[in-house]
């Protein structure tokens, strides 16, 4: 047997999740105390530098994310959206890592991270545009470098290591000055992990040394199907033997999902290459909003889960370390309260796209056949109208 | 005769579970299949009634799913494949395109897949994008696939078990938003036979409604369209015969041509885009076959050659009884 | 003007090197383009010249190639994928038609996607399976793709030079059994604009021979057969018209009916299957606009709907000139 | 930084090849001499049965596939085939493995696997109907439980993968009976591991514990790729991050690759789950007939591992060990030379398929558009052939 193999056929699952625990880099233990062991001692450097008023900063980004997905909820059961996927539960993964991210640094996302977007500053009627079934997109992602949603599971992992090979030969890569080093963060899931796409990422990047993060967030469940289903070993593994390390977080940590992207961050800056990141999370919430849990999970996985909720550990935190303020609490709360002000008022008042605006984009130059169609189209509408023109003059007439 | 009211999914339902009964070879393999019963349900209640080795969650890997169910097939299993979503099949597509539908020729018939593969396909039901594609044709051009689509109840119920015994691969694109519409379902209809002997039950056309003056051509969620257009246009005085196609690969031709031969005037209706869509295939078919008996060209009314697009307009894009009734006027007025 | 006789393959190369000159964002890559220069050496000498930054060797996945395509095409590149055959476009299959086709329209015009993917393709050249194939209906029907395929060396010189300008993802099928075929090419020809203002470089047609009893309609490999044809026809005193489509997605559907206007006679030659090929579009249209100029229903020449058969059979299964001359006959004498 | 990740950027290559001869398992060092040292130790036992007979079998199908690989590739210069693959240079990698296989096991092969076929039995005229462009297959799998080649990188992957579930669920797998336990093997190539099919391959293996081995010759090109194009770290790790053991196997070695495919099978049949198998070895000819290596790689390459032949190591072991025979060396000889004679006849003799036949097996069942287009062809053809008898018997006429 070769030394470096494992000996034995797959660790069983119950060892896993021992192991999983022992290897998670954690700096805050749920009951809001920095943590301790030989872990947090090599990541807890990393956000020594963080103060009251960055810690707050995070605070108030992972409450306004979960505003946003509580509203957004609601919006869908009012019937405002078609659909919502609710991030709840991952707005310490979301919002610790994106804010170990600077400005030239480029996202491309799945379609749960909305913590990402509220880090990034990507308005939040636009992101609910998809949902509301009057945009594809809804931003425009060189504003604050975030690339749209993609819904093909790992699609967008082979973009992201594209993109950082364009920043490679932008010559972004390695130059020393933090203004110009430039890196590239994906977001996927546990259950995406599985898909070809993602794997061929892995190979693109490892071999080109590409300045690409891969980010999975294992929130334990891919719809209806827990993690099992698509690992026998944790996913923080997947990158080694394509020679990508990685490094396992807890991701209802929200500094140590900052200290491990800021590592994984500086590595790739530095020419260093990839990084495979699993934050171990939890999706507290259904799937979408279509989605109904109690088939598959138990109550009792949820509660035991909700003990870790991401932002009551912060708040626990800030307490402990007696940089809670009740005035600044409320303050943030009313900006949720504003923010959700908005949302109820901004995406009721979203128009529905024109119907000829399909024909919009299809192709960058003018094309025959879309050239046609939307001139039959265009013509058809019209004699339509007319007709209900007539129509109605007939009614008033009779 | 113990036939029974009950919406097209649960017709597919009860076929797969007669189908999983009848064989045990015969095991159902997707995302979320398992507990869940597949995000439309159609799966429901299968895994606790068959058990997690007949109805498997799979990973989340469509390439791997096809791969590995044609492994299975070759060792003597029938998997029943759910793809998710019409828009979730492309990762599949190298699988399914230079694997699935040639194993049987490059073996000279030595090595059989009897693979079905269940797609929802189809709009109308205000999804994100990649949830409302009708990518038939995307399989149509491919020899080796069977590719069909039911619009009743009892067909889908009739047709799904035919697929699981068919020794060739199967790709059955449900009309996932005529799921809910009712129907009379036959429960004790035997199972089709595929022998050659008779019509083919994945392949032979189905005369919906007769008419005289002008045939529509549908399949899938366009049937109950091209019925209801039937209507609008026999309370204007017009005959409209309806033909639902049922398989989209192969095409029932000479039940089209008959229809045709008779009244004259073709309209095809789809959700796919007409260009390079099934309804080119059939006007080009049509027309060279009724070429002295046609009184006006063969019209399509189908998607725009646009991404299938937001929701708050696709019913501008789809196929509507207004466009129906606009086409078939045009080719009255030819 | 500094016209010099050379094989297609050759010109497609001078074509590639242009490009690579003209601007610094263009990149080639694929599997063996390097320095190999390609398993039909296209991209012969380029890497040599250019640097293996610019002409790039990528790992054997070819998702990952046109994934991470885009993703280059997003950061301002303008990359030139080549695929080492037809039968291997398919495991990329789901990043051309969810991500390439769509990434424009999903952004509404905010992010282009300048992709080129050059693709061998067509059989009579005696390979083994996966090698002859003729995929182009596969992608022609999904919008927001161009689908193109050059007939000549000038063609391809200038056609491959505005696809990867074009903005939009160009898919270019080069008719590898046609690489060795000779023309004349003028290098000092400008790159065509595709601002709209002209004629569209990558979508209109060209008469490649006049003619009035009959049209023959040909893209890539089969505009020689045509031709050929031409000229057994005229030696039986037919006189045929022959038109190069140069474009699948869009079809130049005026030109094609200017001609059938004029001949009312008109078959459409492919090499992929007849069945949902190319050839059903074309006959659709052309009988929806020349339904009155028509002696003849449209005939098709094409491939049959089996797999591409093995090499030893492979010329009955292509469109030869005999079966274009039968398909003529048969026209005339409808 | 998590302890079981690396710690650093994949290590570069130079240090890979060094740590690549270090965790190598080899058993015959290229002098014939029994290897030494602890990986030797660990899989020398699983030889130790191998006696004068075993051993000068394995020698006999290596000689004949080396035969069979000269005489298939002269029968292409002669163009009596389109094209032809070699070999040659992966002999052993494909005699050990294979021999280490039982009746019942299953293979799943790419298209290079020569000698694999002449260990399972397929009739050699069989594996070049393909090259002479008679048939897509050539042979029935079922009979030697060997499936067809496979053209599309790594999609065979997938397959055997399924056939091993399908084992599994056949309940063959941990029976303890040797006749009965079964497990699936499939070949494929260093530059086909970068396809996404074989890590789903992987993900569907490791999830379900599916009795197959994954036996990738790494034979350092891919057409004109080096390795190197394809991974940064040693193929043999690839499985790990999936819960995968890996072995790197020197694959010039007959006995080593025997051992290490014994282990992997013996896992497999016991219900301890896949094995990653990485045969190092060396493709000595063209990728194939149509291929000039002189345009990518060097001489001075080829040469070195020439040294390494693995039937010139096989033989000095042979005489190292007082096992060869000259009269039976000349009998191997004359076997080569009988089976070259045959591929010269018999594969001449090889007839073309009638036309017709292009439309037989696209459906099992009868299929409408079959039906009709194979009456028009046969229409077709028959009307040409009586206007060709008319020509000529206008011509003879003249
Ligand atoms: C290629 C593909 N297959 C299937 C789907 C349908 N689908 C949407 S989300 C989802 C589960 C994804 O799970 P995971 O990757 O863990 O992300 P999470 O939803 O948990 O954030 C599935 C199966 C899809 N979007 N794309
Ligand atoms: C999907 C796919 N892409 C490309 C090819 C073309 N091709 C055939 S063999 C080959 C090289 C394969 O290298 P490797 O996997 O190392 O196997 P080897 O030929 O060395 O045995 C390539 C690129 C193919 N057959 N399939
Ligand atoms: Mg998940
Ligand atoms: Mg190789």
């Amino acid at each position: 047997m070769n030394p470096d193999a494992p000996a034995q056929a797959p660790i069983p699952e119950a060892a896993q999740s021992a192991a999983a625990e022992e290897n998670l880099v954690q700096l805050v233990a749920p009951d809001g105390r920095r943590a301790d062991g030989p872990l947090a001692a090599a990541y807890r450097d990393r956000v020594a530098h963080l103060g009251t008023d960055e810690l707050r900063a995070m605070y108030r980004d992972m409450v306004l994310t979960r505003r946003f997905d509580d509203e957004a909820t609601a919006l869908q059961r009012q019937g405002e959206l078609g659909l919502y996927p609710q991030g709840r539960g991952q707005e310490a993964a979301q919002v610790g890592s994106a804010r170990a991210l600077r400005r030239q640094d480029f996202v491309f996302p799945s379609y749960r991270e909305h913590g990402v977007m509220q880090v990034r500053g990507v308005d939040p009627v636009d992101r609910l545009r998809i949902y509301r079934g009057t945009e594809h997109g809804g931003w425009d992602p060189a504003e604050h470098n975030v690339h749209l949603n993609t819904l093909v599971l790992g699609s967008q992992t082979l973009h992201a290591t594209g993109y950082a090979l364009g920043v490679q030969r932008d010559g972004l890569v390695g130059t020393g000055d933090p203004e110009r080093d430039t890196a590239v963060v994906t977001y996927f899931g546990d259950g995406a992990s599985s898909q070809g796409d993602v794997n061929e990422a892995l190979v693109f990047a490892a071999v080109n040394n590409a300045p690409v993060v891969f980010f999975c967030q294992n929130n334990q469940w891919a719809i209806s199907e827990p993690t099992s289903r698509q690992t026998r070993v944790p996913l923080y593994q997947r990158g080694q033997g394509f020679g990508i390390p990685g490094v396992r977080v807890d991701g209802n940590d929200v500094l140590a999902s900052y200290a491990v992207m800021t590592e994984a961050l500086e590595r790739a800056c530095a020419g260093g290459g990839p990084t495979f990141v699993e934050a171990y999370t939890y999706r507290m919430g259904a799937h979408t909003t279509s989605d109904d849990p109690t088939r598959y999970r138990e109550r009792a996985e949820e509660e035991e889960w909700a003990l870790r909720d991401p932002i009551d550990r912060l708040a626990a935190l800030l307490r402990a370390e007696d940089r809670w303020d009740d005035a600044w609490a409320a303050e943030v709360e009313a900006q949720a309260e504003a923010l959700a002000e908005r949302l109820r008022a901004d995406v009721r008042a979203i128009e529905d796209p024109p119907p000829a605006s399909m024909f919009d984009h299809v192709y960058a130059t003018p094309q025959a056949q879309v050239t046609a169609e939307r001139a039959w189209f265009e013509a058809y509408e019209h004699d339509t109208a007319q007709d209900e023109v007539l129509d109605s003059t007939v009614e008033v007439a009779r | 005769m113990t036939a029974q009211t009950m919406p097209l999914a649960k017709a597919l339902t009860a076929g797969l579970r007669a189908s999983l009964e009848a064989d045990e070879k015969v095991l159902i393999m997707g995302e979320d299949v398992g507990r869940l019963g597949g995000v439309f349900r159609i799966t429901d209640g299968l895994q606790k009634d068959f058990g997690e080795h007949r109805v498997v969650d799979t990973p989340l890997a469509e390439s791997g799913i096809i791969g590995t169910a044609i492994g299975l097939a070759m060792r003597g299993y029938r998997p029943i494949c759910e793809i998710q979503f019409d828009g979730f099949v492309f990762p599949a597509y190298d699988q399914i395109t230079t694997q699935l539908a040639k194993l049987h020729y490059r073996s000279r018939g030595l090595i059989q897949v009897p693979l079905v593969i269940r797609i929802p396909y189809g709009g109308g039901i205000g999804a994100v994008e990649h949830h409302s594609e009708s990518p038939e044709a995307l399989f149509a051009h491919t020899p080796g696939l069977r590719v069909v689509s039911p619009a009743t109840p009892q067909d889908a119920y009739d047709m799904i078990r035919a697929a699981v015994v068919s020794p060739d691969p199967v790709l059955f694109f449900e009309p996932k938003g005529r799921y809910w519409s009712k129907g009379e379902v036959d429960l004790s209809s035997p199972v089709p036979s595929l022998d050659g002997g008779g019509p083919d039950p994945l392949g032979a056309a189905r005369i919906a409604r007769a008419g005289t003056d002008v045939t529509l051509v549908a399949y899938g969620p366009t049937v109950a369209t091209a019925l209801s257009a039937a209507d609008a246009l026999a309370a204007e005085g017009t005959s409209a015969e309806v033909v639902d196609l049922r398989s989209i690969s192969p095409l029932d031709v000479p039940t089209v041509v008959g229809s045709v031969r008779r009244t004259g005037r073709c309209v095809v209706v789809h959700e796919a885009p007409t260009f390079f869509g099934a309804g080119a295939e059939l006007a080009a078919r049509v027309t060279e076959e009724c070429f002295y008996s046609l009184e006006a060209p063969v019209l399509r009314v189908g998607g725009y050659h646009t991404p299938y697009p937001v929701a708050k307009i696709e019913h501008d894009y789809l196929p509507s009884v207004d466009r129906v009734c606009d086409a078939v006027d045009r080719a009255l007025s030819h």
